[in-house]
């Protein structure tokens, strides 16, 4: 289980391939599911030039444990991963890599897909969207 | 007795605030006296003079989320935040 | 869209930090979803050493192609991808990795499995095991 | 007008096996001449003196999955596969 908030950018591919599931063999897992969010250059109807992801520090962390925690307790499923950037980013930007493995992808599948609608609902971050002409605003809704 | 008293009759929390609650309220973090049972949502009308929280907004004490009827503890750690936007 | 079939090692994740989604802008898709798949060392109770991976040269790539391009065609999806291994494997290595683009998590997910369950169910691909002792076996049951 | 008769009364087909099925006929692609008008069951027959195609055989007609009635034509290539393990 691996469990990070980080300000530096976030390469997901290459995080994906440094990491070595924890407690698990290489031959016993089938499936990895994985997902990745990026920033986008729109959102409700204006382009969008910069963001800055601001987070409670502290809470986040706790936070993304339970659930990492959470989904890994689940039948079949073997480690999970969560990569979350804060800071500044500009559009193109990965902002989120979660992972899960198993034995069968069902269960990856289910776990990726628990981990990423849990962090979206409930953890702690916050985007303040930087649109052209320099105007700023706090991202309301998170769809 | 008298110094007992005082003592267990009032509280000192931390209090923070995040994204456009902070910006809204020019503060981030502030240290907050207030009477010993005191509520989530007495803490509120304390900082803003306010009734109610606003709408949506997200409570959380020593880093779990609480509801607004939840009671404070001397050495709390109380955020106050709006939804959430990650992922 | 990328669809190969190849018989030389797959590196799942060196594959995707290298994929540029075709016809996309970095700052259009807000969500990656990826699924691979790796060769177990155990199956119906056994310990499998090793694998063969046989596939119909024309056909095999003729449905994966038809797969990508269904996927792709759904409402939200902006790029797919399918890389499959033929050939000896090694438990721990990389049978197949699926990845799907799309502005919003929900259709990625959604890609991704349709195209690892459709590959699973329809795709001319057999795996034929090679157990302890030398004994091998052809796979009979896709799970 | 004997010739044409013949040309058009028989087609010739290229016959794939697979995986287990290939390794059961011990032969991988073979050309075979046949009445035309004759369906996947009919060629079945010919290659392997059985009534009915094994259970869960697959079959493919120009790389495209048929059912076993489907009547198959001149340089058509006919594959049979068991069940598909792949992924």
């Amino acid at each position: 289980m691996y469990v990070r908030v980080q300000d530096q950018p976030l390469d997901p591919w290459e995080q994906m391939r440094q990491y070595r599931p924890g407690d698990v063999d290489d031959g016993s897992f089938g499936a990895t599911a994985v997902c990745v969010g990026t920033m986008r250059d729109f959102n409700e109807g204006d382009v969008i030039s910069g963001m800055t992801l601001e987070h409670y520090p502290g809470m986040t962390e706790k936070f993304l444990q339970k659930i990492a925690k959470e989904a890994q307790d689940h039948r079949d499923v073997l480690d999970v991963l969560i990569v979350h950037r804060v800071g500044e980013l500009a559009p193109g930007d990965p902002i989120v890599l979660v992972a899960a493995w198993s034995a069968h992808r069902a269960a990856a599948f289910e776990a990726c897909r628990y981990l990423i609608e849990q962090l979206k609902a409930r953890a702690p971050f916050w985007k303040k969207e930087v649109m052209e002409a320099g105007r700023a605003r706090w991202v309301e809704r998170n769809t | 007795m008298n110094d007992a008293q005082i003592q267990t009759s009032t509280i000192t929390v931390q209090v923070k605030f995040f994204a456009s609650m902070r910006e809204r309220l020019g503060v981030d973090e502030q240290t907050m006296t207030l009477p010993a049972g005191s509520s989530i949502t007495d803490l509120w009308k304390l900082i803003a003079g306010e009734a109610k929280l606003p709408a949506n907004t997200l409570v959380a004490v020593n880093l779990e989320y609480e509801d607004a009827g939840h009671v404070v503890h001397n050495g709390d750690e109380v955020a106050f935040f709006p939804p959430v936007t990650g992922g």
